[in-house]
């Protein structure tokens, strides 16, 4: 089998110059091998949430719940707050928290504008506009680039 | 001997799986989703593939943290859909194909693709949104499905020219395979999201239309775009571009499109959708 | 930088890991066998090794039919020994190095080795008999392990040639790891056994010898044995040579074989142990 | 990285020209694909036992346990008879039906004179002289070369 597709260049898609490696990302915490191990513990928390038995535990009572699960004090006190984006910068993926959300009945877009803090019947229009552009943070001071 | 007849890739979008459920898809927000799909399901009705090897990926369902294969193809005898959080979706149980799917592992395995063999998982929206978008609501699912799940939530993903190097080494497992089968291979993901941080809700047509465009016509070059490019351009989440690459590997070079589908948005996602035709 | 600095290559036999703990080293019959493992155990006991990254097989306890992996590597913190039908050996805990294991993991996966990242599993025999033999009896291991469990239960297990090279990808992986580590590669399993149906039973010098000599001085000719040869000619079970082949790529093809021990039998299988020393 | 140890032919290891494919070795049942779909329950309710309180259901009612699992009637016979040459042919695996050995107390060397029919004591003998020969079956009619 031929598996050779080097030697050619890659296509151009416009990246900008100075993105040069996942971590120069604005506004995006890439589900790195450090970010996983981080997070562990709290998105499996949010995991263990696809079972309907674990949900019904969790809706007795939410922090007795989490306290199944050495998560650290910033951690569990960020699911319990349901603030997204403090869960991702301590080692959250999106997907495991979105069973927290699916949990509360949330849609993804709903996450969305808590995470950007655009309201949601704004963030809707923006969307059916045609969404955000992947540039838009891209002119920001460094340091600011994470979650 | 088995053939592969077909290609598809589809969008996958959970919201757009929640849209059908709940009989929304010909309100004023869904339809211009589902219109994109018309004749993809009167194709498909006429197509009747015995066998559709449905690339995905699982998100934090069937694998968690525990243990994340990059490449797992599903052997079993079926696979349920999985509860992701709200209860499972009620679609059909997915039939699968286990003489073909073994088949295709133990090919792609002495052709040193280093594959996951799995028996028991329960499938999620990655793999029965796309099984609904081209066969509608249904009491079963009129073809078996061999479930083929790539990792794209934990960082690294396979690299696209992995991803199309498979589709060739599945195209060989296929067309070793002695029954008389048709099979048709769908790349499911993207196109362009981002479902989190500050940054999510980016859509980039711009990038999705270059990518159809190569994927159509210059797959070696679409298998060249570094993991970079994809989450700069297509955001975090549109990485699951790379899943197309195998469906693309595994048709001939010459393969038609015969059909192709843009649309901004399904809740966050631009939806992306084409069919392609192996020559007879 | 991290630096790999030998190889270990011998067998797992779950009977030795047995007479071990049942105090039975000194008799007459496992004697023989213990003595093999003197030199090595003050060598290592010299040598000090941070990490040793373990190949092995598991032996259907960790995983079962229901989720096969080809390449499985352990990222997790610790690792228990595994119940494998008696209860689990009394051996000590096994810790991991996750910072390795994951940067192994990425570096390989990005090297295009389809790997699956395992954060919790147990280790069996196949892990833990090369740390009794290695270390004696401990109240802890002496230092980390990174699991790296490659199927050879279900046929097929991933080639001679492909095992090689992902040595080859661990060896720039461990070179590109910014802490200042001494690590080790061990590949275990084999020599020559049957442990199944009417030819269980078998061994054969005269291809272990071979053997032996190949994955010393021609780990290239090693390399292109196939896995026919091995069930035919090292029996149904001495398939698991393949492993060692992954600790051959690791270590630099100049490395020098330091220590040589064969013996027949433990149990029913022929035991097999070298150590190979990179150039300083 | 170069992966290109292919070109050169494989050494010559005396593999006999009527071995042609895996199928071809006398006495020996590879776990092919084949194999292991006619023998999941089997070999998975032998691996249950790796789980002391499936043991110990087990030592209550051998056959009620293996009922758990949809064996075939001959596996569940082969299983409850500990008849392993006959488990290894309804899709047995070696490793699988070793924590049915564990369970009993049996050893792989006691497993072997049974699948070979070769008492105990010989077998250990055979061993200490070096152990049976590959070829010992090669000359067998075909036909038997399975189980
Ligand atoms: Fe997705
Ligand atoms: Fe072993």
């Amino acid at each position: 089998m031929d598996t050779s597709n080097s030697g050619a260049s890659a296509p151009d898609t416009g990246l900008p110059a100075h993105i040069k490696s996942i971590d120069d990302i604005p506004g995006t915490t890439v589900f790195t091998p450090e970010q996983s191990r981080r997070g562990y513990h709290l998105n499996m928390c949010c995991a263990s949430l696809m079972r309907e038995e674990n949900r019904e535990a969790f809706r007795q009572d939410e922090r007795a719940y989490t306290e199944r699960f050495p998560l650290t004090p910033a951690q569990r006190e960020a699911m319990l707050a349901r603030d997204y984006n403090a869960m991702l910068a301590l080692g959250g993926n999106i997907y495991y928290l979105g069973k927290l959300g699916a949990y509360d009945g949330q849609s993804f877009q709903q996450l969305t504008a808590r995470m950007t803090g655009i309201p949601e019947d704004e963030l809707r229009k923006i969307m059916l506009a045609g969404g955000r552009s992947v540039s838009a943070f891209d002119n920001e001071e460094r340091g600011k680039n994470h979650g | 001997m088995a053939r592969i007849v077909a290609g598809v890739t589809t969008s996958h979008i959970g919201a757009v799986g929640a849209a059908i459920d709940r009989g929304l898809s010909e309100d004023d927000y869904w339809s211009p989703v589902f219109k994109g799909y018309e004749f993809s399901q009167r194709w498909i009705a006429e197509e009747k593939p015995d066998v559709v090897i449905l690339v995905y990926n699982d998100h934090a369902a069937a694998f968690t943290l525990d243990l994340i294969p990059t490449f797992a193809i599903g052997c079993g005898e079926q696979f349920h859909p999985a509860d992701e959080g709200r209860g499972a979706r009620k679609v059909p149980v997915v039939k699968g194909h286990p003489e073909l799917a073994w088949h295709i592992a133990e090919s792609a395995i002495l052709d040193e693709f280093d594959m996951t063999i799995v028996n028991k998982m329960d499938v999620d929206h990655g793999l029965t949104v796309p099984l609904s978008l081209m066969f509608g609501q249904a009491d079963a699912w009129p073809c078996k499905v061999i479930p083929l799940a790539v990792n794209v939530v934990q960082y690294p993903p396979p690299t696209g020219n992995r991803c199309y190097n498979l589709g060739k080494a599945i195209r060989k497992a296929v067309e070793t395979f002695p029954q008389d089968l048709k099979v048709m291979v769908w790349g499911t993901g993207g196109m362009s999201h981002q479902l989190q941080g500050r940054r999510a809700g980016v859509i980039n047509s711009e990038f999705d239309t270059l990518f159809l465009d190569l994927i159509s016509r210059d797959p070696e070059a679409a298998a060249r775009i570094p993991h970079l490019d994809y989450i700069y351009q297509a955001g975090s989440e549109g990485i699951e571009l790379i899943m197309w690459l195998i469906m693309r590997g595994a048709l001939r070079r010459e393969a038609k499109e015969i059909h192709r589908f843009y649309h901004v948005p399904a809740s966050n996602t631009a939806v992306g959708h084409l069919i392609f035709e192996n020559p007879r």
